[in-house]
């Protein structure tokens, strides 16, 4: 009923009505960027405390256990153990009062310290990590946004074009790809690819024998090794933006300013850019963002699955290792990336959407 | 431009703006295997003349709305023509834009038929300026440079009083009132022949109502464009109607200039609308109509009306009445001026 | 309600392929309690024998039925998803009608915390409780913490529908004929509420299996339960595709990916169907 | 025990919107006064244009909503000390709402007595007993010209909305409260059955129950109320006796007003509506930034 900021164009004969609307919106705007940073710290509280109630509710001693899954691949030396306990001990906070625990984990993760791992000990686990993340990143940045940009497309073609054959083709399969776990669809490619028609490399982020530098020779075999990981990724995420925004663009083309539009003859094409992709960006954004938590969980399998040197590998061969450490890094760091992701796309939607600015 | 010379009079040689006949609409559900059929529009026929208002006046459920949205070709299912024609001036031949050619649609649209819609919040896209969405409705059919166009612009918003600093702003920046004026501007900017105005100012408040329909009656009478104009509200049609047609349950039930409908209304539903609206300053108590306007996907026998009608007579439940003209210009589908039918 | 899945069998084509798997797999699961072989035992049939009239399915090269492994891995992965459904559907509906009904701050709150709970990934969460609890992790455990993490999404819906019940005047109209806010919540709300509660109860079964599947997959559930996951998991141990045993894995993959596309085709046209403007479409109604 | 029924003595309401940062503060009831009289039941009308807030008058008559400064009595009772859902119970009797769509009035997916028989069990069941409440139900139902028979077992898109919207007046009449809101009760109603539910308030007046009828109508408000209150941007413009008010307005706004009624006359018709643009230039829409 009570409208803010809406402003009567008519009054708008002196400069100064102007400049107070300016200000408002970039107040506007500052609101909601600092709305977005509170709930960015509040993912990060609340994930990190599930970690930390996640590793302090085991009832059996994480410490002898970690060590005696470490020792049962070979022979250590029995100092290294030694070093390895204490190290564990104190990266757990055992021995100290639940309050000074607790104390103890915040610290370290705020400087992003997890001690040494033990699987690759000494290296420490921020390395291993700082190693495996640009993988992962780059993985899941490039197969997201082509996922998204062509399911959103192609849903959207779909939504408008309701009577296409090829696009309700289109959305037969997207329908069938959609729910399949990512892990089986990864590991169809990899029979078919690997070997049933044995043409892409199966595993691994690059050649082994190639040096990591920017050569053409390396990066040719990056992009190479890339396209089954990245292929299984954007097949199911193309298959959920397309019935999506195909439901979404189905529902905007019965609005009103679509069907005014189309009454006043505004051409087709103008119509799909502008009046219904247009508006079907904006709620497409905030399900990019909320659904990347998902979109990791799906790398940390594919990436598993083809032997992929990021993140996700990273984990599942620290569990198999029992390195605590690096579960606990690796665990604490996804959620770190994963908000920070969901932030930086959450900042994009003013761009979309001029109403954000006001309300 | 096309639309300046404006007859005065409207005589018989010049065909009219609009013309519709015999014009059915259904809407055709099959639920639970049941099917059904709401005669929405139920053999209506009428003309809208060169340079005047013609207002269509009904309640909810008269059918108004389905009528004006066939003339637009705005057809959906499970909305369907099921006879009739529509013909304009400016498209003659074809029965109706649901049946020209897109290419003559495309010609037609904006450029001699444009909208007037209610809601001006959902009407404009909530992500577009104004500017862009004149440039998008408008620019195509005008031509020429876009400096040009945003001269024209200029020059068609000073001559409606509107602020040029409206075309920088999105709808949701825009009050109720200024978004109306706007969409009226949108409307007028082409010079078209025929504007269609659905409830125009139903959502607006009392003083900006008036002044959007002075805006749209000054517009009018400058370009000398036809405007069908609908609204349930009898008083928009006693301000800026010339001629008025009176809906009910699908039907035209009287139709006749507007000083002629408030001087001698016929049709006993045309008398209680006038009469049953209190007035500033008149005491005199006034009654309802009793009853409920009538299902139609069931509508009764006869004439619709006559559940309701005072003066409803045996004839009146058996066969609907037939439009007579009564008076030069009058035409009324009542037994009780008909003198064949009984009475 | 039986009016509207009478609606839906007629009028959407999907509906009926999703209800014709969904029943499918029910019927195959239903089977499990005549099983001839005590599920969780090995070696109890001939190993490796391929599909045959007397193994439809084959065996495993654990000596293990395909056909009754399969019916009995369905029962159990299938009352997974069940359990991880029903008990995040309490918490959303809990959260999701209070939120949208009470306004101001709680629904600040609970939403901020919704939100969080949204994009946090949860497979890292599963593994370090994995990682810690080791062959204590029972499914039940499982599911538990999976129903934590699986309300958020559908916990926002149904609030976006709440809110919309909330601002209707029948709302006013209940409270001012005297009944409390639970009344209220319960008897006026809910019942608009179920049909999203069906559709996202189809979704999240969807989810909460696929993330089983590929857990037990990797070796992180209980995997001496029988489940799809742990059928393939095992099938990998054995290195079944390499070693030609290709029914090990098929059909369980086969069975998952029918009861996948089945329950989400039910959940998309249950979608349609709350959509009003669609099911004008497709329906009709007066004008 | 005073006289009054109800007390709106200075009353404020400020809704404040946005973040810690950017606090937008909007006015939307700015320091209203006025009272009901207890002997002297009438029909009051509040007449503002939208954005006027008299929707939120009405919300916080209805306690739903505090004031934010000054005071609302209703018989005897500071709205502001309202805490408990007895209390609660007890106000709801005295006060009762009619809200403006009837089609939405009533859950769609229940029975229409379903609200009739809650409303007669939740306020009077200890004053009457349960076999009487068919009768009282059917009472109230014939007070507004229908009958229990046409209404049970009825689902509210089986009615139209004249029919609702009675069955929506005899509801809160079942609670015998003492003063009625009706936030434009008839705005949604088709024209030809409007004034059949317009003339209901006097009947129900009649009975004893004052109403705060709230429209932007301001014919229908000539006809039916007592006593009439001009609300603009939240403040009391004008107020007195409907008939001197509108008749011959003080205020210049409530002169705009009346000029600004369309009436199916054509005495004045088609002359007042400017026809040359000189006159269309913005006038008075409030001005809503806040």
């Amino acid at each position: 009923m009570l409208r803010i900021a809406s402003y009567e164009a008519a009054d708008c004969g002196d400069p100064g009505s102007f400049l107070r609307h300016g200000g408002a919106l970039m107040s506007g705007y500052f609101a909601f960027l600092l709305r977005r940073l509170g709930q960015f710290g509040l993912v990060l509280f609340i994930g990190i405390n599930v970690a930390y109630v996640i590793t302090h509710a085991s009832p059996i001693d994480p410490v002898e256990q970690s060590i005696s899954a470490v020792t049962s691949f070979g022979n250590t030396a029995p100092d290294a153990v030694e070093q390895m306990r204490s190290a564990l001990r104190e990266l757990y906070g055992l021995g100290a009062t639940p309050l000074d625990q607790y104390r103890l984990f915040w610290s370290r993760i705020l400087r992003a310290d997890f001690g040494p791992s033990l699987s690759a000990f000494p290296t420490p686990v921020s390395t291993l990590i700082g190693r495996a993340l640009p993988w992962t990143a780059g993985l899941l940045a490039v197969s997201t946004i082509i996922a998204w940009g062509l399911g959103n497309l192609l849903g959207g073609l779909a939504g408008y074009y309701q009577k296409s054959r090829t696009l309700r083709l289109m959305g037969v399969v997207a329908i069938g790809l959609h729910p399949i776990p990512y892990y089986i669809l990864a590991l169809l490619l990899l029979i078919v690819f690997g070997y049933l028609w044995p043409v892409l490399p199966i595993a691994g982020g690059s050649a082994m024998n190639l040096p990591q530098s920017l050569t053409m020779e390396f990066v040719a075999s990056v992009l190479q090794h890339a396209i089954l990981p990245a292929l299984s990724l954007i097949l199911i995420g193309v298959g959920s933006w397309f019935i999506g925004m195909r439901s979404l663009v189905s529902n905007i083309v019965t609005e009103d300013y679509v069907v005014y539009a189309e009454l006043a003859g505004v051409r087709p094409w103008r119509i799909l850019s502008s009046y219904v992709m247009r508006n079907a960006m904006a709620p497409q954004l905030t399900g990019l963002a909320m659904s990347l938590g998902g979109i990791f969980n799906g790398a940390v399998i594919t990436e598993k699955v083809f032997g992929y040197p990021g993140l996700g590998s990273l984990l599942v061969d620290a569990v198999y290792a029992g390195d605590y450490g690096l579960v606990l890094g690796v665990t604490t760091i996804s959620i770190v990336a994963v908000s920070a992701g969901v932030l930086a796309i959450d900042l994009l939607y003013p761009l979309l959407d001029p109403r954000v600015k006001v309300n | 431009m096309h639309a300046q010379a404006v007859p005065d009079v409207p005589s018989e040689a010049v065909p009219p703006m609009l013309s519709v006949r015999d014009l059915r609409t259904y809407y055709r559900a099959n639920r639970l295997g049941i099917k059904r059929e709401v005669k929405a529009v139920d053999g209506i026929s009428l003309t809208v003349r060169r340079g005047e208002i013609y207002g269509l006046a009904g309640e909810s459920g008269s059918g108004k709305s389905t009528l004006l949205n066939c003339v637009a070709g705005a057809i959906r299912p499970p909305m369907e023509i099921v006879g009739g024609d529509i013909d304009f001036a400016f498209l003659s031949g074809y029965g109706g834009l649901h049946r020209a050619p897109p290419a003559e649609v495309a010609r037609v649209r904006w450029r001699h038929l444009s909208y007037i819609m209610q809601g001006s919040m959902n009407v404009l896209n909530p992500l577009r300026r104004l500017r862009s969405v004149f440039v998008d409705f408008a620019y195509p059919h005008v031509g020429g440079t876009r400096q040009q166009f945003e001269r024209q612009l200029h020059a068609h918003l000073a001559r409606l009083n509107l602020d040029r600093s409206v075309l920088s702003a999105y709808p949701h920046e825009l009050s109720g009132g200024m978004r109306q004026r706007a969409t009226v501007a949108l409307a007028t900017v082409c010079r078209p022949d025929l504007i269609i105005a659905d409830e125009p100012t139903t959502a607006l408040d009392v003083l900006v109502q008036k002044e959007v329909l002075g805006m749209i009656r000054g517009i009018q009478r400058e370009m000398g464009s036809s405007v069908l104009l609908v609204t349930h509200d009898m008083g928009v049609h006693a301000h800026v109607s010339d001629r008025l047609g009176i809906m009910y349950a699908g039907h035209l039930v009287e139709e006749a200039g507007t000083a002629e409908i408030f001087r001698n209304p016929l049709h006993p539903y045309t008398k209680h609308l006038i009469s049953s609206l209190p007035r500033i300053g008149d005491d005199a108590p006034r009654c309802g109509l009793g009853g409920a306007p009538p299902n139609l996907a069931d509508p009764p026998l006869g004439c619709r009306f006559h559940p309701r009608c005072p003066l409803a007579m045996k004839v009146c439940s058996g066969e609907a009445p037939a439009m007579l003209e009564t008076a030069p210009g009058h035409r009324v589908a009542c037994f009780a001026y008909n003198q064949s039918g009984g009475a | 309600m039986a009016g509207a899945i009478r609606d839906l069998f007629r009028d959407h084509a999907e509906f009926r392929i999703g209800a014709v798997l969904v029943a499918f797999v029910l019927l195959l699961s239903a089977l499990a309690s005549f099983s001839p072989y005590p599920p969780e035992s090995v070696y109890v049939v001939p190993p490796d024998v391929p599909p045959s009239l007397a193994y439809w399915f084959g065996t495993t090269s654990r000596g293990q039925d395909v056909f009754w492994e399969l019916s009995v891995a369905l029962r159990n992965t299938l009352l997974f998803g069940a359990v991880v459904a029903m008990i995040s559907r309490v918490i959303a509906l809990v959260i999701g009608l209070l939120s949208g009904y009470k306004g101001g701050w709680v629904d600040r709150a609970l939403m901020s915390v919704n939100d969080t709970f949204i994009v946090i990934p949860l497979l890292p969460l599963l593994v370090l409780f994995y990682f810690v609890m080791r062959d204590r992790m029972s499914w039940l455990a499982l599911a538990l913490i999976m129903a934590c993490f699986g309300w958020a999404y559908d916990a926002r819906l149904i609030r976006s529908v709440a809110m919309s019940l909330k601002a209707r005047e029948f709302t006013q109209t209940s409270l001012f004929s005297g009944m409390s806010t639970r009344e209220i919540l319960v008897q006026e709300h809910l019942p608009h509420v179920m049909p999203v509660v069906f559709s996202t109860a189809m979704n999240n079964m969807v989810w909460s299996i696929g993330l089983e599947v590929t857990l037990a997959v990797l070796g992180f559930t209980d995997v001496n339960r029988p489940t799809i996951g742990g059928m393939i998991y095992w099938a990998n141990q054995h290195a079944a595709m390499v070693a030609g045993v290709w029914w090990w894995i098929a059909f369980p993959i086969a069975a998952v990916t029918m009861m996948f596309i089945g329950l989400f085709l039910l959940a998309v046209t249950a979608n349609a169907y709350i959509d009003p403007r669609s099911r004008f479409r497709t329906i009709g109604g007066a004008f | 025990m005073s006289d009054l029924l109800l007390d709106v003595c200075h009353v404020s309401k400020i809704f404040s919107r946005g973040g810690l940062l950017s606090r937008q503060r909007i006015t939307a009831v700015d320091d209203v006064s006025f009272q009901i009289d207890k002997r002297r039941p009438e029909i009051l009308a509040v007449i503002g244009e939208s954005g006027s807030g008299k929707t939120t008058l009405c919300r916080m008559i209805l306690n739903l909503e505090l004031p934010t400064t000054g005071r609302l009595v209703f018989d005897g009772v500071d709205l502001a000390t309202i805490r408990t859902a007895a209390d609660r119970m007890m106000l709801r009797q005295g006060v009762q709402p009619i809200f403006q769509n009837p089609f939405d009035s009533f859950n769609p997916m229940k029975r229409l007595e379903r609200y009739l028989f809650l409303t007669q069990r939740r306020f009077l069941a200890a004053t009457q007993q349960p076999a009487s409440s068919k009768a009282a139900i059917d009472d109230a139902l014939h007070q507004v010209g229908l009958s229990l028979k046409e209404v049970s077992h009825r689902y509210p898109h089986e009615l139209s909305g004249g029919q609702l919207q009675r069955v929506a007046i005899a509801r809160a009449l079942l609670a015998r409260p003492k003063l009625i809101v009706a936030d434009e009760p008839v705005s949604m109603v088709d024209a030809s059955l409007r004034l059949s539910i317009v003339n209901l308030f006097r009947t129900v007046r009649d009975l004893g129950i004052s109403i705060i009828y709230v429209t932007h109508d301001l014919a229908t408000a000539y006809y039916i109320s007592d006593r009439i209150l001009v609300i603009r941007n939240g403040s009391i413009v004008e107020s007195g006796d409907a008939k001197a008010v509108l008749k011959y307005p003080q205020h210049p706004y409530c002169r705009q007003l009346r000029d600004a009624v369309l009436l199916p006359d054509l005495a004045n018709a088609a002359a007042d509506v400017p026809i040359s643009m000189t006159g269309v230039k913005g006038t008075g829409e409030p001005d809503r930034r806040p």
